[in-house]
């Protein structure tokens, strides 16, 4: 028997706490006025390949979708081109907006399993937590690894080809007071 | 306080109101009363839901006469809106309606303030303020001055013509100045007008040519205002009538110059047809102009340039009209009111570059494609490309730079009114797909949504989103040598690319760039985007805080025709309306000398920026001609001696209004 | 206003990584113009892209660090990656604008002494903008040696470095690189694609959709007869050259354009050594620039 | 009221045509300011006389603002700009009276600038809260301690 998937939403299902928590984000003050216009879905290089396009997103948070925003591709797709950002003519700030969602699925692991990009993400920021400064062999070796091994294998004679016109070293890059650094980004997150 | 003059017992009467729930919602009212009532001189405190209603205002003038009340104290709105009423209610009562002070405890109060306790705590000293400044208010008369009985119609386009037409009609003398060569405006324009489509210029073209033969109007087309002097009743207005080189009164029009011109062909852009054909450098704006005259732009001009033409213009007229010897010329009239009817300029945009405007040819600004469609137009009314070719897909984006903060916030109102009508005549002269790209579909208006419904039943494609870009980029063979429009289509919820031969922006309307200066000349305001600013949005939509100075069209906000007309009827009916009074009252507030305390020092005189002040070399002291006073009191604010005073803002009644609002 | 601006070179992590090219005919092209500017003291990672996703005020505390340590020697900042340029300029407008970022930010520089150095004056400068701004087209031209007449570029400005916090050029509609490369005698091609997203980290993350970001732009610098593509931008070099052998095969068509930097463009008309402005790195060498037709 | 931090007095005189009338669209507008301005009219900027400035003193105002027309746009054609050489002489009295020039501001604020005037009244609110009453300026300390003798 075909089995046909409610759509309904009733109020009590969203989450309206979550609105005012995006709201309070600087940069995500402007979220309420936006008027549905898609001049954001129609500007960004990627809406094509999101589940849901920039403008429901928008719609979606306003309206408190916690889930279905938090679990959504789209939060991760957006390259942070900031093209719908110069173009709202609300001037809605929805790079930001991208930024805090996916700061928040992170938060709650929410983030759809297995897609590389907050994978990436990651590996970066824990890089650059400890050295100061990013060495772009490292963090590709610590994606791929953590995506599949068959991805290095696919890729190493790419990487043989970098390596040989120097666009690749394995030297570690790291700043020297990393002990600055470490009580700068310490009391920031306190 | 201690100072008050023995003019007999001060009995003070005080009314707070309500405004509905406007102040009561956010002051508590009856603390504002008790307060009152307890202030020195005050009788009686009262308190009532809308006190410029008429039982409101029984009430005061009950006071008046049973408490024998002799001063009088409204807590309520801005005087800007009531202060006239309640002077008259206290007028009515026999009281001198001087004897008045007002306290704005709505708009400087209970709507600026979020606390109920602190609201308040100020109405409160608002009323203090008033009630210890009202002790010092003394009777006074008001002077009247005869008011000229010509009006001043600033704007030549629908709206100056129609209100010219209805002070005219009612045997009133016009001056009707007109910046360009004819008068006629946008409307001139345009073919049909929405939603009835019936022609432009068969509605208009009959209004300009009463405008031309209305024996009590007098046209100055290619003329600006240069100075206004004055005030309500009695303005001074020089106006510029710019050279035109052909005397308007022995041109017929009848083109024999224009042929005759040592240019062949046309070669400069024609304003009226916005660039899309070409005019010479003597030329008519178009055919129905009013006045039918020629004109000359100089810069463009081969004699101007270079002294040395042939002159076979000149030689081909008749009558001897060309001279190109005119200067300008400043005439000065004297007039009563003014109309304001400047209109509005149309959205560049160039200023959206991925709109494509001025690098892809095939973009077109409405305006242009008005004169496309127009059979009088470039092409004689053919949608054609800048190629010849006929378009066989167009679209049409909505709100280009309106509702967008980037450029303009407002909505501009007729522009999807516009659209839709430019999409029947496209879709009617073309048979091509036309796509209409819009955010809301706005059409409020007798008609409106009933003409959207025709153009759904037509085929016309509705697709809600707002354009991202317009670009010459193909990645399908099918989009190669059209112009892409890339768009959410926001109701399916998919980015669409869209290939069109013809794209027209629905450009917004503006305020005329020089808008500021017509302001400054007047002495009105502006809203922050740069409308002419009504002196109040419901209740007086065509007046300015200037008296005698009224708005009509497109220069107070985007309008349509119909709105347009309506109000520049309004505008012409409060110009009567203020003409037929034929005497006006002044404010009593001017400023008088103390001759007793004048020292004779000249400060005053040099400050006074109406040359009011005179020194009298007899008696040795200042002397002021109430007559050119306007009452800013600025002599009395530098006056060491304390000589000049100004009537209704007496020294002590300001120091008793401080004194009392700082509680 | 400080009164002659001095400046620090801020390279960020590409420039001595996959972009030493840009780094070498930066500090080449600098050279030869006699525009000082010293690599930033201890320099950290701007927080970039990535670090944002995980956390804010940890994004821009890195950002700020590096503008405090410039703002202590009283200089300011020209930073060669576009998103190095873009994240550092959106910290420094953050904490100006906001209360709460600038609370939390400031609290972290006082833990490290820097504090009392920073007031948000340091300017962040693209090397584009000091070109065309501060050491001037006129001057530039003046001393351009070899013209590149007959070379058809697609000058290619990427997003970040136009978006959303520039104020030397439209960044809807930019045209500095334009003006620039024509200096040059080179011929620019006018494209809606030249501030359209390369596709960014997404290459690395989510092939199909990154690669075919840059095919699109590459298809069209092909289609509107370009030589080759000149890009501000580290990480837009990278994706348009690196992966064009595997766009050739997802979507059958022959590429082979080459993708420089503005600065080695810039070096070549100066006739600076090919390898002083990193050619060595070339995966598809630009032949053209060097064709005897040309001078 | 909050925090138990010191709320100022504040006069306001405003001129007629402009700055009144933009504190009448603000209200319009509902936009909210600290309720601790008292505004008072005059018919143009140019009325105000130095000593309603120094009576507003005396009589325990924190702070006052004087607000006009822009240049050139005075509905009496010239008397903002009296008004900005007075203003910029009595700042200069009262320095030597020993009262904190800060506590005088004049402003233009136009009949559209409803924003304006809020942000100009939040901000004015703000800097007086910080500088404390009047009383703890030096005129005023000399004439307590005039006082106590």
């Amino acid at each position: 028997m075909e089995t046909y998937v409610r759509t309904i939403k009733y109020e009590k299902e969203l989450d309206r706490s979550f609105t005012k928590e995006i709201l309070s984000i600087p940069g995500c003050e402007g979220l309420t006025n936006c008027i549905q216009c898609g001049t954001c879905s129609g500007t960004c290089p990627v809406s094509i390949y999101m589940d849901y396009p920039p403008r429901r997103i928008i719609a979606m948070v306003r309206e408190g979708f916690k889930d279905e925003v938090l679990s959504s591709k789209t939060i991760w797709l957006c390259a942070s081109c900031y093209a719908c950002t110069v173009e709202c003519p609300q001037n809605i700030k929805i790079t930001d907006i991208m930024y805090a969602l996916k700061r928040i699925a992170m938060r709650e692991r929410r983030y759809p399993k297995g897609f590389p990009i907050p994978i990436l993400a990651k590996a970066f920021f824990d890089i650059v937590s400890n050295k100061g400064r990013q060495t772009e062999s490292k963090l590709v070796m610590n994606v791929w690894l953590k995506i599949s091994l068959l991805k290095i294998l696919k890729n190493s004679l790419f990487g043989l080809k970098l390596l040989r016109k120097g666009k690749l070293h394995f030297k570690e890059e790291k700043i020297k007071d990393r002990e600055s650094l470490k009580l700068l980004l310490e009391e920031v997150k306190k | 306080m201690d100072k008050i003059k023995g003019n007999g017992e001060i009995r003070v009467g005080v009314y707070i109101c309500h405004c509905g729930t406007n102040i009561a919602g956010r002051v508590n009212i009856k603390e504002v009363v008790e307060f009152a009532s307890k202030l020195p001189y005050v009788v009686v405190s009262r308190e009532y839901k809308y006190m410029c209603s008429d039982p409101g205002q029984e009430l005061i003038k009950n006071d008046i006469k049973e408490l024998k009340l002799n001063r009088i104290v409204v807590a309520s709105c801005s005087p800007h809106l009531h202060e006239h009423t309640f002077r008259k209610a206290c007028e009515d009562a026999g009281l001198n309606p001087f004897n008045f002070q007002m306290a704005n405890i709505r708009e400087h109060v209970s709507w600026v303030t979020k606390e109920s306790k602190e609201a308040t705590e100020k109405a409160k000293a608002m009323v203090r303020a008033a009630v210890y400044r009202v002790v010092f208010h003394e009777s006074l008369e008001r002077k009247s001055q005869e008011i000229n009985p010509n009006v001043l119609v600033i704007g030549g386009g629908i709206a100056g013509i129609s209100a010219s037409l209805v002070v005219a009609d009612s045997g009133k003398k016009v001056y009707l100045v007109e910046r360009e060569p004819s008068i006629g405006g946008h409307m001139a324009k345009f073919d049909k007008t929405f939603p009835t489509l019936d022609c432009a210029s068969c509605i208009l073209t009959p209004k300009m040519t009463q405008v031309k033969d209305h024996p009590n109007i007098e046209l100055f087309t290619y003329s600006e205002i240069e100075e206004v002097d004055g005030y309500v009743g009695n303005f001074k207005v020089k106006i510029r009538k710019r050279a035109r080189y052909v005397d308007v009164e022995k041109c017929v029009g009848c083109y024999a110059c224009i042929e005759a011109c040592v240019y062949k062909e046309g070669k400069f852009p024609d304003e009226f047809n916005e660039g899309l054909s070409k005019r010479k450098p003597i030329y008519i704006p178009f055919p129905q102009a009013v006045p039918l005259a020629a004109v000359i732009d100089p810069a463009t001009c081969i004699q101007f340039l270079s002294g040395k033409c042939k002159r076979s213009c000149q030689q081909a007229c008749e009558r001897g009209a060309i001279d190109f010897d005119m200067r300008d010329e400043i005439v000065e009239v004297q007039v009563g009111a003014i109309i304001v009817a400047t209109g509005f300029k149309t959205f560049d945009p160039s200023r959206i570059p991925q709109y494509g405007y001025g690098r892809y040819q095939n973009v077109y600004k409405s305006i242009e494609i008005e004169r496309l469609v127009n059979s009088s137009g470039p092409t004689g009314g053919e949608v054609i490309l800048r190629d010849g070719r006929k378009p066989q897909s167009v679209g049409i984006i909505h709100c280009v730079g309106s509702r967008d903060k980037n450029y303009n916030i407002w909505c501009s109102r007729v522009c999807c009114m516009y659209s839709l009508k430019l999409a029947h005549l496209i879709k009617e002269r073309t048979h091509a797909e036309v796509y209409c790209f819009y955010i809301d579909m706005r059409t409020p208006g007798k008609g409106y949504e009933e003409f959207y419904h025709k153009l759904m039943e037509e085929g016309v494609h509705f697709i809600r989103g707002k354009v991202a870009e317009v670009t010459d980029w193909a990645i399908t063979p099918e989009e190669e040598g059209k112009l892409v429009i890339r768009v959410e289509d926001t109701l399916i919820g998919v980015v669409r690319r869209i290939p069109v031969d013809m794209v027209v922006l629905a450009v917004g309307l503006e305020p005329q760039p020089d808008a500021d200066e017509i302001r400054r000349l007047l002495n009105i305001s502006c809203s922050k985007e740069g409308w002419f600013l009504e002196r109040h949005p419901k209740l007086a939509p065509v007046s300015t805080f200037t008296d005698g100075v009224f708005i009509a069209g497109a220069c107070q906000g985007p309008k349509d025709i119909p709105d347009t007309v309506a109000q520049a009827e309004a505008a012409a009916a409060e110009a009567l309306s203020l003409i037929d009074r034929k005497k006006i009252e002044l404010e009593p507030n001017t400023a008088w000398i103390d001759e007793e305390k004048c020292s004779g020092c000249h400060i005053c005189i040099g400050l006074c920026p109406y040359s009011a002040i005179s020194y009298n070399e007899e008696r040795k002291i200042a002397v002021i001609n109430e007559a050119l006073c306007k009452g800013c009191g600025v002599c009395v604010a530098a006056c060491p001696s304390k000589a000049a005073q100004q009537r209704l803002f007496l020294d002590d009644q300001i120091y008793a209004e401080i004194e009392g609002a700082l509680l | 206003m400080r009164e002659n601006r001095k400046y620090f070179y801020y390279p960020g992590c590409s420039l001595k990584g996959t972009s030493l090219a840009y780094e070498k005919s930066l500090l080449a092209v600098f050279k030869y113009l006699g525009f000082e500017a010293p690599e930033l003291p201890d320099w950290n990672c701007c927080g970039a892209t990535s670090y944002m996703s995980i956390d804010e005020m940890s994004a821009f505390s890195l950002a700020v660090r590096n503008l405090a340590i410039a703002e202590k020697e009283k200089r300011d900042i020209v930073a060669p990656c576009s998103a190095c340029y873009m994240v550092l300029n959106k910290a420094k407008k953050y904490v100006e604008e906001y209360e709460g970022v600038k609370d939390v930010i400031f609290k972290g520089l006082e833990k490290i002494g820097l504090k009392e150095h920073f007031k948000g004056d340091v300017k962040v400068r693209h090397p584009l903008d000091i070109f065309i701004n501060e050491i001037g087209i006129e001057n530039i031209k003046a001393k351009i040696k070899r013209k590149l007449n007959g070379v058809r570029v697609f000058s290619y400005y990427g997003c970040l470095l136009v978006r959303p916090f520039t104020d030397f050029d439209n960044p809807r509609y930019p045209t500095m690189l334009d003006n620039l490369v024509s200096a040059t005698g080179a011929e620019t091609i006018e494209s809606a694609l030249k501030t359209k997203c390369c596709g960014g980290s997404l290459t690395g993350t989510l092939e199909n959709v990154g690669l075919r970001l840059s095919y699109l732009i590459l298809k069209e610098a092909k289609r509107k007869g370009a030589h080759l593509i000149v890009t501000v931008c580290p990480l837009c070099q990278f994706n348009l050259e690196a992966y064009q052998d595997r766009m050739e095969k997802i979507f059958h068509d022959k590429l082979g354009i080459p993708v420089i930097f503005f600065t080695q463009i810039l070096g070549v008309a100066f006739e600076i050594d090919g390898k002083e402005l990193g050619f060595n790195h070339s995966l598809i060498y630009p032949d053209i620039l060097y064709q005897k037709a040309l001078v | 009221m909050k925090d138990n931090k010191f709320e100022p007095k504040i006069l306001g005189i405003f001129c007629n045509w402009c700055t009144y009338l933009a504190a009448d669209l603000a209200g319009v507008s509902r936009m909210d300011y600290p309720s601790n301005i008292r505004i008072v009219r005059t018919m143009c900027s140019g009325r105000v006389d130095p000593q309603f400035v120094l009576w507003g003193f005396k009589n325990g105002a924190d702070g006052i603002l004087i607000g006009g027309c822009h240049p050139g746009d005075c509905h009496y054609i010239e008397g903002n700009y009296k008004t900005l050489r007075r203003y910029l002489i009595l700042k200069r009295i009262l320095r030597e009276m020993g009262i904190n020039e800060k506590r005088l501001r004049l402003e233009w604020i136009s009949a559209s600038e409803g924003e304006k005037l809020q942000r100009v009244v939040r901000e004015f609110t703000e800097e007086i809260r910080n500088l404390g009453p009047i009383s703890e300026d030096r005129a005023f300390k000399l004439q307590l301690a005039e006082h106590k003798k």
